[in-house]
């Protein structure tokens, strides 16, 4: 495929997985999802185990199981409420689940502590825009390597060579994913003003500057034309092709969704109801009824 | 050839009431001076007004944009705060400062502050003659044993000045004391008088600012404690305090360095002269001889004659502020001198000298009738010789720290 | 300091090449042509705020905590310098300076914790207790003004080694080295990765805490760092400025006023800082420079006075809304009318 | 009377007086009809939108040239209370739900907006309701606090309950699923042809967003550079390209240009 | 031996301080409701609305028609920060309207004393100041009155916003300005009449303040002592703003008189302040503010 050069290279060490860049036509990636499933159990990039989540009466989450392999992507969908967002708040420690517990690796927590969580190589995307309106786009891509700069702020001042070379760094980084994004054009804007699909494209270059080894985005490509969901599509795939980054995505664009990722979760009313291929979700009458709706193409039959 | 008065003056915010009184007081005397005699021996007075809000810094711009104006006589700033912070300046420049009522205490000492003048009452001063006061009202100073008195003061540094010096008359004449702190503004009293009311004093000394003698008063009536044994201070005494507290003030006596309305000759002269003229400084005309314009009007006078004083040593000219320092360390108002200018009654005498700075002040004591205050005591003198060793102390301890050298006459004080 | 000078290109801006020539005039040109009232009565207090300013708007304008408490923290600056100068003998000024900051920020750290906590005008009303307290605790402790009847400190005199700064212009000159190298060295701060955290911090906390920002050590260093440049003013505006000093000339109105700066003058911009303690301190002089030239034969200046208010009040809304985010941004928005329009980088 | 309801002609809009946001649009709404409005991120459909809805000022945006007439009047200078007491009614990018108010209080405030009594609040909560299951379940909780989808349905019951006669969409698609969205859809759909309700739609779903309009305007840096009948769009080859998604060598590294469409 | 009585004496004493700043804390509670802003020229409202009622009745102006025309021109008041401040300045975030309306006290001070000099005046508003007994404590008939008054205000307005639409909208314009603009609220008249009925309510705290402190200038400054109310009741409780009121007078005098004399007395001022925090830090919203809306 003509695009992936234009996405992540690799920099840092070789992948947790080794990735096969020459095998791409569909069979040998049905092989790895195969792979990938069965290494789940041995050891997952994230677990949830019997989650529970409620607010007030209202169970936004109801004993969910979720394991992520490696190296995987993950889609989660559902319909609206049914509880997607809490998941992924909960692992971003954002919610104390009533019961259950997430496991990143062989970390096991009741709450996943925010604070350590991009230290611990998790990066995450928010379903209504969550950019630093006050900072320049190059700032805000910038921002998702906070966590890297351990110098203090005297030194900082003053310029030390740590923290020069840190931020010499962080710029490159930032300057490649801007690069990679096509934001470029828009690097020293204030996020605020720009229109509504950029800043979701600049929510993602946050994201991906750190190239984390977990990647959690919520919806990701709401409001970003077709043409370059199909762009951004490739992004996260050559995040995790490159990278080696596990992905759990949410996401309502049932075509991308399919295309993209390896396994499916599908949670409705706080439970989850199915989980599985792709090809087993689309083709799943629970998840028809709860979710996709007879005509699942995009192509929605309007004439009544 | 001009004598020239900057005037620090506060027309607008918090303390806009004392301000236009003092200082309208001054400028219709200045004009009375002007309008009547032609300025002082030929003369002419002449000033300009800066106006500081009370604040500090507007204080000190305000010195700063007039202080090289020609003919500069005396800075009058009717501010503690700006006061203190042209100590130095005005040392530097050698030009007289005058804190009439107010200011430092230690000041007094000519010794130690050569150009600052605190004329005819210090804190001290107040608080000896306060003491005095209640002394003759209960007939004599040994009957003062075993009275209780509760100082109630505003929570600031002006307020807690005399603490100590409440604390030694109280160990001299035997009566107990309890100072309680109101805090600033002073808008709400309740739990200060229900410990007075708890505590059952014979008296209360009010040393209140601004809307804290009101409401003082107001809470004074609301937990039953009679206006006529609450004494207010040299800055409860104004018609300003007394009027929002309406029916509540009736009966409440205060201090004063000079007595108010307007009979006395001097004011008479003011209205049918200045106001006459249609250049009266109030807008509002019943405020003539009220506390804060009667004041303005006696600092007006302390000012004029301290100009005179000088001119008879160096020629009727345009003085230098040197020149008008010696005038007030020679400033020597007798009661017949008093009464030659149209102010007996007004204010009782005083006697600056290069030493005492403060002129030995007389005070007397008014009681509100609803409408007006009525003089209700004789003119009492403080302690003086009680309290000038407290000051020398304090003065001598200054010059220490500051390194000045303390004069030992009246000559120059830069000269030595 | 050398990476100051450059942007992310590394070229020299327009904007350096203006700052260098501003500093270049108030070093070499104001001094000598300045008379004593301008020196002493404007161009000094005018630097102290502008200094009293930056601070309040790295914690205000970059990071977000309202504060009503500013004048807490000039006054604490002002009392903690002369009470090392008086007590430490042999103390240099300006480590006594660097110190009487360090306690200012210490307190103002205190003071920050509740931001953990608290949000939008709860936090700023909860900055009043630090108002409050510390006032109080100047009035009602006497071991602060070294026993002083009535609480009023002096300063001592400037000196630096064997160079002392005593006329107005030194003292000046004194003030305004002090505020250049420290509005500096918050340009250095704001613009590391701490500046950057501030403004996450304002702008999404959520966001902040996912891409690792340290939210506790941010905000308190946002409360240092800003405490710690506004005690440094408050020495200065005791030191160089009154020389004299009581609680009372920090009281509440004072913190507005500073807050008063960083909006009119434009929050998160350091040169706003400047514009608005410009505007505070000329505009009202000004002001009644020319209602007296004007009218000062009609009315006393007590009317003039009141009509300043009025005017300056007035001012204040109109100009909040030609432009809500202060006078910087009506000044770059003229001035890019002017010359092609700049994009906007990390603002300063 | 005519039977255009909105005309926008020439419409340029700045922000803050210096950001020239949209620079020469043009489009109509004729009574009863629906207009999809297409473009790229960026493009200026929400500044458009929003014009037409008056909401510039308050984002202190400004309407710098051109006309914009509904139903025979030059609205330029109308509140925008008054523009939805007279029907036109937006649905705001990004929900822009009353957030600690709940979601019945939420639709409520629809209602408040053209003064309706309170019988007749009931009654079409009811139908809100009805269109949106979910809203009902969570009919009493901080709508700030519900999922994207549960604001977004809020956002666009509120404006139903305003009664528009205009129907100002700005991505009402975004965040929901992909029932819900037929749902949507098709209530609009009835609304449209029942009670001629019309409706100004951008939509980023642009497969959805021509089968279900009439007509659709393309937007590009600002500019109207197309516009046609919606069946007539769906088979252009262009937009097929760029809009659809059925280019098949388009390197999606190179940003979406439109200049061939813009020289037809 | 404890004394009691006394306790019971400054207890009451202090709940009745505390009505009275209640009344100031209302007009702030209202104005935040509708504006998300803390409204800082309240205290110069008061002032104003005080002093012109003060000197029309000076200028022989009989009490009635004084207070007919303060009330008017409180009303006219509110409807030009309307026009002038509000309406320009939609939905601009919160610290600038603050600002607004600290420019805007500006202009009101300065045109009160313009118009009406800066004497200070008495006030009598035929409610004597004087005490009366009930079992040994003092209550004074000023106190009962005012705290009739707050009570009955706070009970119209807690009505108002729980049953009319108009409460709604008003929380549904504090909420979101831009969401408020879209649905079509009148947010001029809204913020008109919120103005307004915070004029009419500043006019009624002048008149009680003014009663006991005299109208001077000395009367914007009781703002300061209705701000901890609004962070311990909330800042848009109108319920929070009496119960604020009763605890902050309590704490304070209680403070004053048990605690004050180990530190010398005068903690008044920042003894609220401090309790008020340690309170928030358990309730960041106050007793009965609206807690943060804020999920991703
Ligand atoms: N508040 C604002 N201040 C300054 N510029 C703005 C503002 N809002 C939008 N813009 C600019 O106006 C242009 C048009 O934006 P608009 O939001 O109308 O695009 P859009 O077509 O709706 O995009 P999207 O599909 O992403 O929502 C963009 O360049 C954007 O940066
Ligand atoms: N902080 C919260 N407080 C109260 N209720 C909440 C909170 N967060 C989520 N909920 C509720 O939990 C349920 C699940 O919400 P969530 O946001 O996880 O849904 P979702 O699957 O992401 O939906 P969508 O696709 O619409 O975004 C919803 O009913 C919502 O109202
Ligand atoms: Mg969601
Ligand atoms: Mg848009």
């Amino acid at each position: 495929m003509a695009t992936g050069a234009g996405v992540l290279r690799l920099e840092e060490g070789p992948p947790a997985e080794p990735i096969h860049q020459s095998t791409r036509e569909r069979d040998s990636a049905t092989q790895r999802r195969t792979a990938r499933v069965a290494q789940t159990l041995a050891s997952p990039a994230l677990g949830l185990a019997k989650i529970s989540l409620t607010f007030g009466g209202v169970a936004a989450l109801r004993d969910v199981d979720l394991e992520v392999a490696r190296g995987e992507i993950r889609a989660v969908i559902g319909p609206n409420g049914a509880g997607k967002s809490s998941l992924l708040n909960i692992v971003s420690g954002l919610y104390r689940p009533d019961r259950g517990q997430v496991q990143f690796g062989e970390h096991s927590f009741d709450q996943v502590p925010t604070a350590r969580l991009a230290a611990h190589g998790v990066a995450r995307t928010f379903q209504n825009l969550a950019l630093f309106k006050g900072l320049s786009v190059f700032d805000n891509v910038q921002m998702g390597l906070a966590h890297r700069v351990r110098a203090g702020f005297l030194r900082q001042i003053m310029g030390s060579p740590l923290a020069r070379r840190i931020e010499e760094e962080n710029r490159a980084a930032a300057k490649e994913v801007i690069g990679f994004l096509h934001l470029d054009d828009v690097q020293d804007c204030f996020a605020g003003t720009l229109p509504y699909g950029v800043q979701k494209r600049v929510e993602l270059a946050r994201a991906l500057v750190a190239r984390p080894k977990l990647l959690l985005l919520d919806e990701p490509f709401a409001g970003v034309t077709l043409a370059e969901k199909q762009e951004l599509s490739q992004h996260v795939r050559n995040a995790r092709d490159s990278l080696g980054a596990t992905i759990v995505l949410i996401e309502h664009d049932i075509g991308i969704v399919m295309e993209l990722s390896d396994r499916v979760a599908v949670l409705d009313y706080g439970r989850k109801i199915a989980d599985g291929t792709p090809d087993q979700i689309r083709a799943d009458p629970a998840v028809i009824d709860a979710y996709l709706g007879v005509a699942h193409e995009d192509d929605t039959e309007l004439a009544v | 050839d001009e004598q020239f008065f900057p005037l620090q003056s506060y027309r607008v915010g918090p303390y806009a009431a004392g301000g236009t009184g003092f200082f309208g007081g001054f400028i219709d005397y200045l004009n009375l001076i002007n309008i009547r005699d032609g300025g002082v021996n030929g003369v002419k007075v002449t000033w300009d007004e800066g106006e500081t809000q009370y604040e500090v810094e507007r204080g000190v711009e305000v010195y700063e944009r007039l202080k090289s104006r020609p003919g500069t006589a005396a800075w009058n700033p009717l501010s503690v705060g700006i006061a203190y912070a042209m100590i130095d300046r005005i040392t530097k420049d050698r030009v007289p400062l005058i804190t009439i009522n107010h200011g430092r205490t230690d000041s007094t000492d000519g010794r130690v502050f050569p150009y600052v003048f605190p004329l005819l009452l210090n804190p001290y001063s107040e608080t000896s003659g306060m003491v005095n006061y209640l002394a003759s009202r209960e007939g004599g100073r040994d009957k003062l044993k075993g009275k209780k008195i509760v100082v109630l003061y505003h929570g600031s540094p002006y307020g807690k000045e005399t603490i100590p010096i409440y604390k030694l008359l109280a160990d001299k004449y035997g009566f107990s004391l309890e100072q309680i702190e109101v805090p600033h503004p002073g808008n709400e009293q309740q739990s200060q008088w229900l410990s007075i009311r708890r505590a059952k004093p014979d008296y209360v000394v009010l040393r209140g600012w601004g809307v804290m003698n009101p409401v003082a008063l107001k809470t004074a009536q609301k937990v039953g404690f009679p206006a006529d044994h609450i004494i207010g201070n040299v800055w409860s005494n104004s018609e300003e305090d007394v009027i929002p507290a309406g029916d509540a003030a009736k009966g409440y006596i205060a201090i004063t360095t000079q007595a108010s309305g307007a009979e006395y000759p001097v004011l008479q002269q003011v209205i049918k002269a200045v106001y006459g003229a249609n250049k009266g400084n109030l807008d509002d005309k019943k405020r003539i001889g009220s506390v804060y314009h009667n004041l303005g009007i006696v600092n007006g006078i302390l000012n004029v004659e301290a100009i005179r004083t000088a001119q008879a040593k160096f020629g009727k000219r345009t003085l230098t502020g040197d020149e008008v320092r010696w005038g007030f360390e020679h400033l020597q108002l007798d009661p017949a001198r008093v009464e030659a200018l149209g102010a007996k009654g007004l204010f009782h005498s005083i006697n600056v000298t290069w030493d005492n700075h403060e002129g030995d002040g007389r005070v007397t004591f008014q009681q509100w009738d609803g409408s007006k205050w009525k003089v209700v005591s004789d003119w009492i003198a403080p302690d003086w010789a009680f309290l000038r060793p407290i000051i020398e102390k304090s003065s001598t301890a200054y010059a220490k720290e500051h390194g000045i050298k303390i004069r030992a006459s009246g000559e120059d004080p830069v000269s030595q | 300091m050398a990476h100051l000078a450059r942007t992310k290109t590394g070229r020299p801006t327009a904007e350096t090449l203006w700052i260098g020539i501003g500093i270049v005039v108030a070093y070499g040109v104001v001094p000598f042509a300045g008379s004593d009232y301008l020196l002493d009565a404007v161009l000094t207090p005018f630097l102290v705020l502008a200094l009293a300013a930056v601070g309040l708007n790295v914690l205000t304008g970059y990071a977000g905590q309202v504060s009503l408490g500013s004048a807490a923290f000039l006054a604490v600056g002002a009392y903690a310098a002369y009470n090392l100068h008086l007590r430490v003998p042999g103390l240099p000024l300006l480590l006594d300076l660097v110190l009487a900051g360090g306690i200012a920020a210490a307190i103002g750290i205190v003071f920050g914790l509740p931001s953990l906590r608290l949000r939008g005008f709860y936090l700023a009303v909860s900055t009043l207790a630090a108002q409050f307290f510390v006032q109080w605790a100047l009035t009602k402790f006497g071991w602060f003004s070294n026993d002083n009847p009535s609480g009023v400190i002096d300063a001592p005199v400037l000196r630096i080694g064997s160079v002392s700064f005593t006329t107005a212009a030194e003292r000046y000159v004194f003030s305004l080295t002090i505020v250049v190298v420290l509005t500096l060295l918050t340009l250095l701060l704001l613009r590391s990765q701490s500046g950057r955290n501030f403004i996450a911090v304002r702008d999404h906390e959520i966001a902040a805490k996912v891409v690792g920002v340290p939210l506790l050590r941010t905000k308190l260093l946002a409360f240092g760092m800003s405490s710690f440049l506004i005690g440094v003013a408050g020495v200065l505006w005791a030191f160089a400025y009154l020389r004299t000093v009581e609680p009372a000339g920090f009281n509440l109105d004072r913190s507005f006023q500073i807050l008063f700066i960083i909006i009119i003058g434009g929050l998160a911009s350091l040169r706003g800082s400047f514009i608005g303690a410009a505007f505070i301190v000329v505009f009202p002089l000004l002001l009644s420079r020319i209602g007296a030239a004007l009218l000062g034969r009609v009315f006393d200046s007590g009317v003039l006075e009141m009509s300043q208010h009025i005017v300056i009040g007035a001012l204040i809304i109109v100009f909040l809304i030609a432009e809500p985010r202060g006078l910087i941004a009506l000044w770059d928005r003229a001035w890019s009318a002017v010359r092609p329009a700049r994009r906007p980088t990390i603002p300063t | 009377m005519s039977d255009v309801l909105l005309s926008v002609e020439g419409l340029a809009a700045t922000y803050n007086h210096a950001i020239r946001a949209v620079n020469d649009v043009s489009l109509s709404v004729r009574r009863g009809e629906i207009v999809a409005v297409l473009g790229a991120n960026g493009a200026g459909k929400s500044t458009t939108l929003q014009a037409v809805s008056a909401l510039l000022p308050a984002r202190r945006g400004q309407v710098a040239g051109g006309r914009i007439v509904f139903d025979g009047h030059d609205i330029a200078s109308a509140s925008p209370a008054k523009l939805v007491r007279a029907g036109i009614v937006p649905v705001l990018e990004g929900r822009h739900c009353f957030r600690s108010l709940t979601v019945e209080e939420n639709l409520i405030t629809g209602a408040i907006g053209r003064d309706a009594k309170s019988r007749v609040i009931r009654s079409d909560l009811d139908q809100v309701y009805e269109l949106f299951p979910r809203l009902k379940d969570h009919r009493g909780s901080i709508s700030g606090l519900t999922s994207g989808g549960e604001q977004q349905m809020t956002a666009i019951g509120r404006a139903l309950m305003s009664r528009p006669r205009l129907l100002v969409l700005d991505e009402p698609s975004m965040g929901l699923a992909p029932l819900v969205v037929q749902g949507i859809f098709r209530a609009l759909k009835q609304l449209n042809r029942e009670q001629n309700l019309s409706i100004l739609i951008a939509e980023q779903n642009s497969r959805v967003a021509l089968r279900f309009s009439d007509h659709a305007v393309v937007l590009e840096n600002g500019r109207s550079v197309l516009s046609g009948a919606s069946d007539a769009l769906r088979t252009h080859d262009d937009i097929k390209a760029l809009y659809l998604g059925g280019s098949p060598q388009s390197d999606v590294g190179e940003k979406p240009r439109i200049h061939a469409v813009a020289g037809l | 031996m404890f004394d009691y009585q006394f306790l019971i004496e400054v207890l009451i004493g202090g709940l009745l301080s505390g009505v009275m700043y209640s009344l100031v804390a209302i007009g702030f509670v209202l104005i935040y409701k509708t504006s998300g802003v803390l409204n800082f020229a309240q205290g110069a409202m008061l002032l104003f609305a005080a002093l012109t009622f003060v000197s029309l009745v000076e200028r022989g102006t009989p009490f009635v028609a004084a207070l007919a025309a303060t009330l008017a021109i409180m009303i006219a008041l509110g409807i030009a920060v309307e026009r002038t401040v509000l309406r320009p300045l939609v939905n601009q975030p919160p610290i600038t309207l603050f600002m607004a309306t600290l420019g805007l006290s500006y202009v009101i001070e300065g045109a009160a004393q313009l118009l009406w000099g800066t004497q200070v005046h008495g006030l009598d508003i035929g409610i004597s100041d004087t005490p009366f007994e009930v079992a040994g404590v003092l209550i004074s008939r000023l106190d009962l009155f005012a705290a009739a008054v707050a009570g009955g205000l706070v009970a119209l307005f807690a009505l108002f916003f729980r049953y009319t639409r108009t409460g709604l909208s008003f929380r549904a314009v504090a909420d979101d300005q831009f969401a408020a603009l879209a649905v079509g609220l009148r947010l001029p008249r809204v913020w008109g009449a919120v103005w307004a009925v915070a004029g009419i309510v500043a006019l009624v705290g002048g008149l009680l303040w003014g009663a006991r402190l005299g109208v001077q200038f000395s009367l914007s400054l009781v703002v300061l002592k209705a701000l901890p109310v609004l962070v311990l009741g909330g800042f848009d409780s109108i319920a929070g703003a009496i119960v604020g009121g009763l605890l902050v007078g309590a704490i304070e005098k209680l403070a004053e008189v048990y605690v004050g004399p180990f530190f010398g007395g005068g903690i008044e001022v920042w003894a609220a302040y401090v309790v008020a925090l340690g309170f928030l830090l358990i309730r960041p919203s106050g007793l009965f503010g609206q807690k943060l809306v804020e999920r991703v």
